[in-house]
Order: C-alpha cells, then structure tokens, then sequence
C-alpha cells in the first residue's frame, strides 16, 4: 500500500452535505493507518446508504440484501478467519430488518467490525422511521407519529454482553478514527453505532443538534465494567457520551472452533480419494 | 409358495419406547447377512407417547418399496395391535408382551414373548427388553444369532463389556424363549449366500455425498426433516474439518453459506417446508451474485407447519420459482440412496461450475427410508475446483472484473485475500467489476450472460430420465423423486401382465433433453400414461405441461402425508388400466 | 398534421430538483383543462444527483402509454439535453436555463428560459425557478394560466399567502417569457372543452380501492415501489380510522396482517421482490389457517435488489407458487388505475368470502403511471361483511367449530371476543375444531375442503379477460398486467391496417374460465399470437401454457428495467407479423 | 365462569415429567383466579412444545408459525384492545427464530403477555442448542459444542427497557402464579422467562439442578430501578433470583395510537358510502 488514495472506489451517489462523506473518508484514512491493503480485508454491507460505501472504498466487497450483512459477514470469517471483514450498515439495516442477526453475532462473537451509520431514518427509502428514529415523529408510513420507544443500540449491545461497544460522531472524523481504528484491531465483535447527519430527511438529528450534545469519553473512564457501561449507555440523551463505552475479552467464536486451529478452512484442501472410506461404515 | 423370499417386519409403539432401534438393529441385521433390506419410518410429531412404528421388508431380491401388510408385528403397546393386527398377512405373527401392553392375545397369530420379564432375568434391567425382541424375531426366523452378537458389540463399545454381555445374554434369552415357544411360526427363510449389504438412508446418502464433493461448510436451522442431513454432516464434521453451524433462522442460514461461498469453500444448506420459504430471497441473491450454493429441502406436508413429521411432494413448483426475479438454477430429486449420493455431487459440481443455486429436494419418506447396496458407485463422482485462485501478477490481478464478459457465460469465480483480486459482489444489477449500474444497456447485457447463455450450458448436463420398459409401451407411470422405488416395484409386477413402462425424473430442472432420450415420444405414443405423485394438485404433471404441453392421461395423487404403499399403488395403476 | 392533438412532454434533471413537481403540476393541470394525460416515471436510486425524468403526454382523445419522442423536454441540466435530444420530436423544442445548466445551445429547437433568474426578480428567491418553468411551459403552449393559478393556490395553501403571491407572479412571468420569446412555438392546443378529468396512478387506486373496501389495518416494510401504497392509505388514516403501522420487517408484516385479520378487520399487507419473498411463509399460513389477507406486491427488476427504482413484471410465477404446499389464492393484475381500484375491491371481497391469500400485483411503471378518467366507476364495489358477528345463545355458541365441515368449501369465520365462540386457528394440519392432528383420513378431508372444494367457487368469480377486435382476429397481441394500455394503445394503432386483437388479462389466477369467454378459442385460430410481457423468460406464457397447453407463436419480451414505449412496441409487433 | 375445569383442552402430547405440565396448571388457576373466561382472552404462539400450550387449554387460539408469534399478537391488539392477549413461546421460537420480533415488541411496548418457556433446549427438534444452551454443550447439530455465549432473556429485555421483566421457575407453581398474574395484568409488554426443565434432552438444566439455584425476590426489592436490575441480571448464575425483576410504566403502544382512543377497531363500522368523496380529491 503506498496512499491514501488507492483506496478510491466508485464515484458516491449521496447527497451532498451527508455525513456518510465524512465516515467514508475517516474509515479511509483508518485502514492507511493500519497498513490494510484494499485486497487483504473485505467489507460486507446490506442494502441502505451506508451499505453502498464498499462500492466507494475499493475493497473486496460482499454487498448483500438488506438487513442481511452479518450472516455473510459470519459465513465469510468461518471460513477465513484470516480476512479483517468490516461490515458496514444503517440503522433501519441493522437494527430493523437484521435486528435478529445482531442479536446472535453478538452472541457468537464473531470477529467482525460493525460500523452502523446511525441517522436514524431510512435514508434510501425516502425518510421513513428507522428503530431509532425519536419517538413522536411523525413521516408517511407514521401517521401517528413513531410510536414505539427508539432502540437505545448502546444498552442493547451490553445487554447482551457484547465485546466492543463503541459510539462515534460522523463529523468528529479524528476521535472517529480512533475508535474505528480500535474496532477493527479488537478481537470480538466490535459495535461501533456512529451517530450520521442526513439532511435530506432527518431535520431533527442535525449537525447542529449532535454538535450541541456529543462529547468525548475521556481516559478516565473504564470501559470494562458492565454495570457503569450500563448506567452511561441509559442516561437522558441530552449529553450524548462518544467513545469506547464497552469492552470485554472474551475468546471470539472462531477461536472456540476447534478445527480453525491450524489453518483457515478455505486453505485446507480436499481430496476425495480421503473420503471413500466413509462407504465402509454403512456395512 | 412364493416366487422369492419377501417379509415385512412392523414394530409398532409409543415415541420413546426405542421402536427406532430395534428396526435400525434388525435392518443391519439383515444387510449384513446379505438380504435386500427395504424399510421406512411413520412417525408423530411428539417426544414420547403417541403411536410411531417402523417397517422393514426384507428379500433375497431387490425390494425397494414398503407393502401394508406385515408377516411379524412387533408390538410394543395395545395401540399398535388395535391399530395393525388388520394388516398382518396370512400366517403372520404378532409378537407382544402381554405384561407390559396390559392385556394378553390368544390364537394362532399372537405370540406373547415377556420382553421385560426376560430382560429383568437376564440382563438384569428391563431397559433391555428391546434386545430380547431383537432376538425373538431372529428366533421366529430361525436365523443365526452371531451377526446379532457383532452388532451388539460394535454398538454398545462404549458402555463397556458387562452392558454388552447381558444384552447379549438377553438376545439369546429371547432369541431361545421364540424357537421355543413359536411352534406356528413357519417362516421360510432362504439364505442369501452373498457377502453383507450397505445399509443407507437417503439423508445420509445427500450428508456423505456433500462430503465427498468438498463441502466444507453447512449451515442450518433445525427443522424436521431437514435436520439428518445437518446431523450426519455433523457427526463427520471433525474428521473431515467441516463448519457446521446451527443459525439464528434459516434467513442466516442460506446468507452464511453465501458468505462462506463467497470466502472461497463449498458450502451447503438445507431445511423443509417453511424454513426454506424464509430462504427464498436469498436464493435469489445467489441467482444475482452468481454464487454457488446448494440447498437441500425435505419435503413435508403443507400449507405451514402442516403435518410436520410426515411426507409430501408438495414444494416442487415453490422450489422451481422461489426467490422473486429470473436466473438460472438447476433442481434434483433423488428417488434413492444411490441417486442421493450421485446427485448431490452433481449438485455441488454443477453450483460450481456454472455459479448458480443447486437444490436437491428430498421429502420425509425418502429421507428417511432404508435402502441395501452391495455397493456404491464412486466412479461417477466427480471433484473439480472451478474457482479461480492461481495468482497472475500484480496488473494483471488489478485487471480483474469478476462478471467479465469475455469468457462468456461463466466469468472466474476469484477468491477474496487468496491474490491481490479484488472480489466485488453485487445484489444490485451491476458491471463487470461488480459495481452497481442502472443503465438498460448493462441490465440486458447482464441479464444475457446470467441467464441465457448460462441456460443452454446447463441443459445439456441434465442426464436422460429413468426409463425402464419395452420400445413402443402401452402404458407409463411416471414420477419424481421419492416414489422411484414405490413406482419400480409396483411397475415391475404389472409388467408380468402389461406391456407396462417406468419413467422417472431425478434431474427434474431443467428438464432433459429429448436428444439424449426422447421420452416425449414414448410418452405420447402410450395409450395410458399415469403421473404418480405425493401431493395434490399434480406439481410435476403441471410442469411437463407448462415445458412440454404434454398431458398426461392420468394422474395417482396421495396427499394425506403418507407414502405409497405396494399395494395400493398398483391396484390404483390397475384402475387406471380399466378405467380406460 | 395529426388526426388529434398528442403531445408528450419530458421533464428532466437530477433528483432533488423538483422534476416530479413541475410534472405532477403540469399532469394535474392538463388533466384539470380536461385532456386526456398519461404520465410515466423514470428515476434512479438515489436521493440527491443522478438523471431523472418525468415524461407526460396529453391529448384530446385517451391515451395509455408512453411515446418515446416528446414535442417539449425541460430539461434542468445538462445531462437531460445530451441524453434526450435525439428523442426530440420535429418541430419540438428543448427549454433550458443556460446559465443553471452552464452551458448554452442555439438553434430553432432550444429555448433559453432564465428560470432562475425569473424566480429571483419575481418571487425573491431561486427555490421558485421551477414554478417559472411550468409558467414557461404554458406560455408555449400558449394555454391559459388560470387553473396554475389555482393549482399554485391549493398546493401552497399552508405555506400562506406570500408565498403563494411570488409563485403566481413567478409562474406568469416565466409564462410571459415563453410567449414573447419562442417564436418557433407552433403547437396547435385544441381546447378539450369539456370538464376536468381525475389524475391518479394504479398506487392510490389500490391505496383506494382498500380504504373503499373497509381495510382498517396496514402493515408494511418500506421498499420502493411498494411504498407508495402504504403512503397513501397513510395520508387518509386518520380520516377513515385505519392503523397503519411499519413493523420491523415484512416477515412481521404478513404474520400481523394475520393476526389483523384473526382479530376481525380487514387488513392488507404489500412489498417488493426481496420483501415479498420473506413474506412466503406467511401466505403459506394465511393458506392453511384459512385467513383473510390481501397482499399487493409491486415488481421491480430482480433478480435481489436488482434495479431498485425501476419495472419489470418478473415475479408472476413465484408469486403463483409462494408458500409451500398447497392452497388456493387469487392474483389480479391491474393495467389502470380504474383496474386497480376494481381489483382492489374485489380482492378484499374474494379474499373474506373464501379466507383466502389474495395478491395484487403491479410493478414500477403502473404503480406510479398517471391516468385520467372523467370519473371512475363506484358502482361496481362491493362491500360484504362476510365474518360470523351474530350472537346465538351459549350452547350453539360453545358447539362452534371453526373448520367446520358442515357449510361445505368455507366455514364461518367468528371474532373471538365477539361471542362466546372460541376461534382456534392451527398451523398445523387441523380437525374442525381448529386442533391439530395427525390422522391421514382428516388430512384428507382438510386438503379437499381448503383446496378442492373452493377452487371451483373461486374460479366462477373470475372475470373474462378483456378483448379488445373483431371475431376472427388474424393477429392477437396477449399481456397482463402494466400492459394493458401500451397493448391497448398499440393494437389501436395497427388496427387501422391489420385484422389485429388485444387479448388482456387483469385476473390472472385461477385463470378465467372458457364458458365466460373463449379466449382460447380466439387464439387458437388466429395466425399470430404474441404474448408482450416485460420479464426475460415469458412468464405469464409459461403459465398459459401450463394451464391450458396454448403456446403463444411469438413473444416479446424486454428485460431492461424500462417500460415499452408506443412507437418500438409497435416496431416489434410489426416485426412479428413481417417475419411470418 | 365456573371452574378450572372449564379450561380443559385437548390431552397434552408432552413427555411424562416435562416442565411443561406445571406451566400448564399454573397458568390455568392464574387466569381463573383473575376471571378470565376462555372466550374472553386469546393465546397466541409459535411452534415448539410451548407452542402447543393453546390447544391444553380452551381459549381463542392463534397456533402460527415458529419465531412468528409476536406479531400476531401485536395485530390483534391493534385491532382489538380489549382483547387479552397471551403469547406462548420457547426459548428457541422467542429469543431464537424470533429474536427481531420480541425487540421491537418490546420497542413498542404493546400490551401483551409473553410466557417464554425456557428449557434451554430445542424440545421438539429433539435437542439441538438453542440461544439459552448453555455455553460449551454438545448436541449432534452442535458438534463443537455451543459455541456462542448463551442469551441472558433478563439483561437483554432491561437493555431495551422492557415494561415487565420477570423470571419464573416453572415447578415453582404459586410463586410462578403470582408473576404471572402481575404480568397479565400489567400495562404494557411483560415478559416473564420461565425454567423449564426438559427432561428429555436437557440433561444439565434439570429439576435438582434448578433447585439448588433458584431463590425468589423478596419485598425489599425495587423493580423499579432499571441500572439495579441490570446488575442482578448479569450476576453470575450460580443463584438465578425468581420474581419480577424489572418494571416500568411507560404508555402502552395501543394507547399512543389516537384512533383507538374511542373504541377498539373491530369495533368501528364502515360504509363505502363515507368513503366516496375521496374521489374528488383526484380531479
Ligand atoms: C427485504 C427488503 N426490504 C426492504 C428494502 C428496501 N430498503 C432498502 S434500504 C432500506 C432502509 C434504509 O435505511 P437504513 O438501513 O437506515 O439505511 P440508510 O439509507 O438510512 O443509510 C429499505 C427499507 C429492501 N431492499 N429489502
Ligand atoms: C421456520 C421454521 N423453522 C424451524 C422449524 C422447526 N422447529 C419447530 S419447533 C423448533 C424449536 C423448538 O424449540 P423451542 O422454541 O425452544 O421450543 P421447545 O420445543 O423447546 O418448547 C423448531 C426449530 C419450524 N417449524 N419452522
Ligand atoms: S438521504 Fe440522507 S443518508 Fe441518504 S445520502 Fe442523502 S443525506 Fe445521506
Ligand atoms: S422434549 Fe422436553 S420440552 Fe418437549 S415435551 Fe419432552 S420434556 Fe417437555
Ligand atoms: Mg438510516
Ligand atoms: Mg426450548
């Protein structure tokens, strides 16, 4: 790898002034830092704005259906677990339509990189409520306004035990970095919920209103105890703590399996001629 | 009397009462011995209770069917003698312990052997009265006990030398108590005189079959009765250094094995009725991605849930038409152990070679159902690796497009991190590179490759049907999948009389060509031509007509969840003969 | 120069520009005036960039398609000039801003309109330069400006009476323009003098069609262009007391339609491609529980997320087959929104008079196409509440069943809740009582019940195809669905020199029956049958001929993402009728 | 309503000695004690061996799809807020097939009673793991043992602020019964986790493995505070606390919907007539 700009994909189809410009860049800059060649890991996305970005950022790209990103994600470790795979997802992908697949990639702990671009609306399909969408809002396909509580994914994903829970502001690229950066080299699952302008249909959520409430944790903070995590992931939104906010070291899935142990799957070979004794056990 | 030696064995009980193996240790009993076994299972969707049994046929001849009536029942409960003893053939025998069924049967065609009593006094637990069946039916045969003594031992290696040898003991307590006591038996066993038999299921003919083909991932969610597939592959999945991972939902599933596709190994799914439909979307990522994956569905009746743990062939046209948009796939059904085998290194070798979903549709019966080889034929199978993973230089791995055009209908399939290739899959329309486009130009271009050009290709892979019968028949019963056997049998009685023929689809989709086998020409030469099938509405007739315009002149449909048995099958083939 | 007036106008530019305004208003306004609009949309997938267009025709006598060449094209960038002048008509002209567009161009067909700068010096801000350019349009049209004024008056009514000032005076100054600068203008408007027409699209016809049947429930999961639907029953929800909620997926959107409709509503349910397909396992249940649900499923080009944004009739047989096993349904596929509203209606009735699944299926192009009608038929909409709401007394009520085999094909469906019956529904294969059970004989009877006995019923309601020639038709052009007015626009077209018919199906399934109308006879005997449709593999062919065995001789089929237009269908007909 | 006996349905088809059997009574003499007449509530549910509940007991029953119970439910509450609503599930059909559909249930806070009978296992299937499986244990679908860290119901359902969360021993009959009353009569989604030994497939969880474990809240325990419970949620189980441990008194999801403020929808009429004029708004 020699620059930054070998990273370079397709022209991005968003619209101006997105905070997905910023992810894109600062996930860019990420994967320079850490010496990542765009052919020695692979991005994984759904259907959304944010699932397009690997046609952004050249790279193996499994782009998948919506909501569906983790399975291939997982499928693609299992097989690989030498190949860094990033996912990147929105709100209404992972949270909605995927919520199961979360649920159980954390479970599993399976070495992937999260990255859900949180703008909490369906951005592609035209400014629909997403699970975090804040209650009340009202949209076409909500007449009465977004009745259901938003998900809190901070609390969900310690809730459950997650590995690595992070939260990240698209427009804070430099401390995004960091925590991308950390992700990416942390062994587990790492959930990293970036708080995402989009202003062609989220007016409430914008640059201005996360300015007014985003701050960074600082070194002060530990990251390892559940219950605080907790406590922190649950309070009013009206300061909106960034960072690390949770993290444990727990084996990951692929380590767990004990026929990983050698080599990855898709480097051990096969020959039939092995196999044809099998016939002989059903004498 | 008869021509060969041809018995049924019914063991009939509540789930939980070890029915199970006391069949599964006789079918081996006489595979072994170098009988043709043929069995089948009917059972409930409970845990415990209810009324399962287990049917087993055995012959000097091949037999690949089940017939209703039964020469020995096994009765583990009333139920079973309430429910069966009607079905028992001329001089049959049913065998009971009329301590445990509670209530005591006399005449010629009862035998009540005191399982527990026998169990107790030899082995010194009742868990063992199951044994002491075993060898009361070999008594009632006459047969040798020292296969039994084997089986024994190899099974129960694990529960150590004391547990073998008062089962041992305990057979040969039952084994003595029915050479004693059944004086009207009168069975006629003639010895096979051959070497041992393979005894398979078809679950486990598809699980080995995935093996012998390199798959090196399988993925599932449980559903019955999917689930033997995943359970044999499991039980393999160590030595052979296969993933197997049980999934949240079968929308994962058929995702995770994309992914692992994807990574650059062969993978494989597989579940039944509604587990599949919540597949159906991915199916079609993998028509758009151009992935290879095969997918096993076992059949079970529906609508929904349905009768969960019984048989039917009711997904055929789900199968061929799931996943919304259009893209090329192929579709097989095995009717037996052997095609099972044969076919799903096909499946795999074809997903491969042409980048599509393969799905081999079994169904509760023959997923199930026993069947005896002298052996397997591995010649037929086939291990190729399609995928592109030889390393070029850089410029040329950047030059890399992984829909190119130039190589026509198939481009290389590359592995993501194997070089420096980028791998860029879409589940939009895209380019070449694998990016998303939206100009019709492309679209069509696309379109062209994925489908069209693949068509042809694989067409000309899908072998002639079964055909089995004269040049110019008078008659032809067809069929797909499950009911080759049931069809075999049936079709070779009536030919003794009718100038009567069997065709039979495994590689139903697409379907083959007349140029290696015209069987439109026989069929519409035929006077009568019967489609036989396990569902309602006719799925494979309507897909012959749709594809063909052929109709046949008849059609058998069960649809009640069970199979066909011998008898009715071919008095319902007579009907048809007469009617006409 | 023509027999009647038929003017096309393009709109075009990038998303976010307002394309879809300037043409939704010049649509409502024609439309208003009283001629005869057709609109169809032509949009990528994305929300800001991008090329996009809007493309309208209007006339004096009916119109239901597309033509490919427009007399106006406002174009509000550059890439709408390059992409479409060749698709200029003779004496058509190309209105533009230079400076916005940032390039000029002369000549006799383009006219320079300073939107911008109108909608500055008048209405004090840029935002306005659209209204300039359907002032601007008028101009040229030399049409008047009273109804825009109007128009401007009710789309602006909350924004106040400012705003609404600056946009009429916008809109008469970029009319102004027009009239004093394009001299070139030679369009005769023949002034329609009659009333104004209604302007709707087969999206709120169906949205419509299920306020006016009594839906009371609406689930969905966004996807485009399913969504439209859902937005406008959302928009009438609160008037006609209707929940419409967006569940966490379309696997949630089926099951709580269901439990909608156990609850004693009518409810609906709608998706695309990738949605629909995780919705199959749901229709399965609504098949086996016997439950009312109507599913609208808008096509796009697939296979996966395919071509998001555009059309394609590529899901016909999946959604025949969707669901495993075996259950009856009905699928109707509107042409017009007069269709959709019609067919909307009778789904929800067939869908509760039978409890069954009942699809709508449209696609991208009908979906969001603009029709007008002086007005639309409500007298043929029916309303029955089919549901068993009585109250009998206790006894009776606790005898209740609710698979009852005693009212024949359908059993009385009762609202829990409502009486002291208790509404069991099952899965699972189920006795009367809604139990489920095990039993071959039961299963039986349910399967005949469910499938057999009403499939008869239901096939009586379906309607004759429309037809649309003489007696003895030479040629026939066959289609479903989307086609119906670029068929109908087309064969009207030809008719004038060829012995030509129109064969059209809008109730596709069960297919109609002969006795009705004997459209296969009519095909039969013709010379030339071509079945149109826009999928690759001749979908609605494939079913004609698995149903009746009728084999069309010609197809035409697009698989581009694109509507058919006027004048290449007609090129490709022709083509047909050359070739023979 | 007369007796308990008046809910007697069909013979159940579970294995002698399954935890299913007390659930069954419990929840009987529950809803008798609260008066609910069998055509007066409706029990929902999947497939599984919980599932089979509604056809054991007489009552309204919607038996649907595997996974699929919740949002059936949630339609029918929709339509007919009156309507008691019950789901049965299992810890398979809930937190498994039908993870996406109890968090987003739980997100609208609809006012249904879930009964998870959790018996760490896949019963019906015959045993294979399911996300309560405790981790490390072997099954012949699990031939590397679970792998992934079992689902903690409790801490999940507190990370998304659930409105009733409780823990039910399932041979625990009064203690259970009082849960369960409180659930039912709860505003809002109330999930209660019941034990359920299996003692077919599940050989680790049994019923003297529970005993040891499980103790009941007392009265000195405030359910009311979410960061508390979610530190007993994620103790360490060798002691599994009983009772409820989490609630909240959000409004539920039907009272945020203003058209159902009147009456419930099953109950509104209609007539095509009210409905013509919207014809006009398209000219
Ligand atoms: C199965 C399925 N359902 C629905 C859609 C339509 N769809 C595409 S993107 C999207 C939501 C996008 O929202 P989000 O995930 O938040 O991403 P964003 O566009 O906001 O970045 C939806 C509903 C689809 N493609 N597939
Ligand atoms: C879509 C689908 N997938 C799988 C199944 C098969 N299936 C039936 S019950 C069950 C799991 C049962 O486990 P659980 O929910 O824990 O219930 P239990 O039997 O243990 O009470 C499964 C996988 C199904 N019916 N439908
Ligand atoms: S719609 Fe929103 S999320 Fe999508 S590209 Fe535009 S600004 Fe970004
Ligand atoms: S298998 Fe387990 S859960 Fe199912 S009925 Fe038997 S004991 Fe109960
Ligand atoms: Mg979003
Ligand atoms: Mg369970």
């Amino acid at each position: 790898m020699n620059a930054l700009s070998d990273y370079k994909g397709q022209e991005p189809a968003w619209c101006p002034g997105c905070g997905n410009f910023p992810i894109l860049e600062t996930l860019k800059t990420a994967l320079f830092e850490l010496g990542m060649e765009s052919h020695q890991f692979t991005i994984v996305s759904g259907i959304g704005q944010a699932a397009k970005l690997p046609h952004y950022l050249k790279c193996n790209t499994f782009n998948g259906l919506h909501g569906r990103a983790l399975p291939p994600a997982t499928g693609m470790r299992l097989v690989n677990h030498e190949m860094p795979v990033i996912v990147t997802s929105g709100d209404g992908d992972c949270y909605g339509e995927g919520g199961n697949h979360l649920i159980h990639a954390i479970r599993r702990n399976i070495n992937v990189t999260l990255l859900v671009h949180d703008n909490q609306i369906y951005g592609l399909t035209k400014g629909q409520a997403s699970p975090t969408t804040t209650e009340g809002v009202v949209t076409k396909t909500q007449p009465f306004g977004a009745n259901a509580s938003e998900l809190n994914p901070i609390s969900l994903a310690i809730g459950l035990d997650c590995s690595f829970v992070a939260r990240g502001y698209a427009a804070d690229s430099v401390f995004l970095k960091s925590i991308i950066k950390e992700a990416i080299t942390h062994k587990g699952f790492a959930l990293v919920d970036i708080l995402q302008p989009c202003v062609t249909f989220n007016k409430l959520n914008t640059y201005s209103w996360y300015k007014e409430r985003v701050y960074h944790l600082d070194e002060t903070y530990n990251p390892y105890d559940r219950a605080e995590a907790f406590k922190l992931a649950i309070k009013p939104p009206d300061k909106i703590p960034t960072g690390i906010i949770y993290k444990n070291n727990k084996l990951t899935f692929e380590e767990r399996i004990s026929i990983l142990k050698e080599s990855p799957l898709v480097k051990q070979g096969f020959s039939l001629k092995t196999t044809l004794k099998e016939l002989d056990t059903f004498y | 009397m008869r021509e060969s030696m041809d018995y049924t064995i019914l063991i009939g009980g509540k789930a939980g009462q070890g029915l199970q193996t006391i069949g599964g240790v006789l079918a081996r009993l006489f595979s072994r011995m170098g009988y043709h076994v043929f069995s089948h299972q009917d059972y409930m969707s409970r845990i415990r209770g209810g009324h399962n049994f287990y049917q087993l046929r055995f012959s000097d001849k091949e037999v690949s069917s089940s017939k209703k009536k039964a020469h020995i029942i096994v009765a583990l409960d009333l139920t079973t003698i309430e429910l069966h003893k009607e079905d028992l053939e001329e001089n049959g025998i049913i065998i009971f312990d009329a301590q445990s069924v509670k209530q005591t049967f006399t005449g010629q065609e009862y035998l009540n052997v005191p399982f527990d009593k026998i169990a107790v006094e030899n082995g010194g637990d009742k868990i063992m009265s199951n044994t002491a069946a075993i060898g009361a039916v070999l008594g009632m045969l006459r047969l040798e006990m020292t296969l039994l003594e084997e089986i024994i031992h190899t099974n129960l290696k694990k529960k150590g030398n004391d547990i073998i040898n008062k089962n041992i003991l305990t057979a040969k307590a039952g084994y003595q108590y029915a050479i004693n006591e059944c004086t009207q038996c009168s069975f006629a066993v003639s010895m096979p005189g051959k070497n041992g038999n393979m005894l398979i299921d078809t679950s486990q003919a598809v699980g080995l079959g995935s093996i012998m083909s390199g798959c090196k991932f399988y993925c599932g969610y449980p559903m019955t009765p999917s689930t033997a597939v995943m359970n044999y592959i499991g039980s393999k999945a160590q030595e052979y250094s296969i993933v197997v991972e049980q999934t949240e939902d079968e929308i994962s599933s058929i995702n995770m094995a994309l992914g692992a596709s994807y990574g650059g190994v062969r993978s494989m799914t597989g579940s039944s009725g509604g587990g599949f439909a919540l597949m159906t979307e991915g199916v079609s990522l993998a028509g758009m991605m151009e992935l290879p994956v095969v997918i096993t569905l076992a059949q079970r009746p529906g609508p929904a849930t349905g009768l969960p743990t019984r048989t039917e062939q009711g997904d055929l046209l789900f199968v061929l038409h799931s996943g919304h948009g259009e893209f090329p796939r192929v579709v097989f059904a095995p009717g037996n152990p052997e095609q099972g085998l044969y076919l799903t290194n096909k499946a795999f070798d074809l997903a491969e070679k042409y980048q599509i979903p393969a799905f081999i549709i079994t169904d509760q019966y023959i997923a199930d159902a026993q069947w005896t080889y002298e052996s397997l034929d591995t010649n037929n199978l086939v291990y190729n690796d399609y995928r592109l993973r030889s390393s070029e230089g850089e410029e040329a791995e950047s030059a890399y497009k992984r829909y190119s055009f130039s190589e026509g209908a198939v481009s290389p399939l590359a592995v993501p991190g194997d070089s420096k290739r980028l791998v860029v899959l879409d589940s939009d329309e895209h380019d070449e590179d694998g990016h998303m486009i939206e100009d019709a130009e492309m679209r069509t271009k696309m379109m062209q490759k994925r489908l069209f050009q693949k068509l042809p290709l694989i067409q000309q892979e899908i072998e002639a049907p079964f055909y089995f019968g004269g040049e110019k028949p008078d008659i032809v019963v067809t069929g797909w999948g499950s009911t080759y056997g049931i069809i075999k049998d049936a079709v070779m009685s009536l030919s003794k009389t009718q100038n009567i023929a069997m065709l039979h689809f495994s590689q139903i989709y697409p379907l083959p060509l007349y140029e290696h086998f015209d069987y439109l020409k026989i069929l519409s030469e035929a006077r009568i031509t019967i489609c036989v099938e396990n569902n309602a509405t006719g799925q494979f007739a309507y897909l012959m007509r749709a594809e063909t315009g052929y109709k046949f002149t008849h059609n058998i449909n069960h649809f009640d969840g069970r199979p066909f048995l011998l008898e009715s099958l071919t008095g319902e083939i007579n009907e048809c003969i007469e009617r006409l």
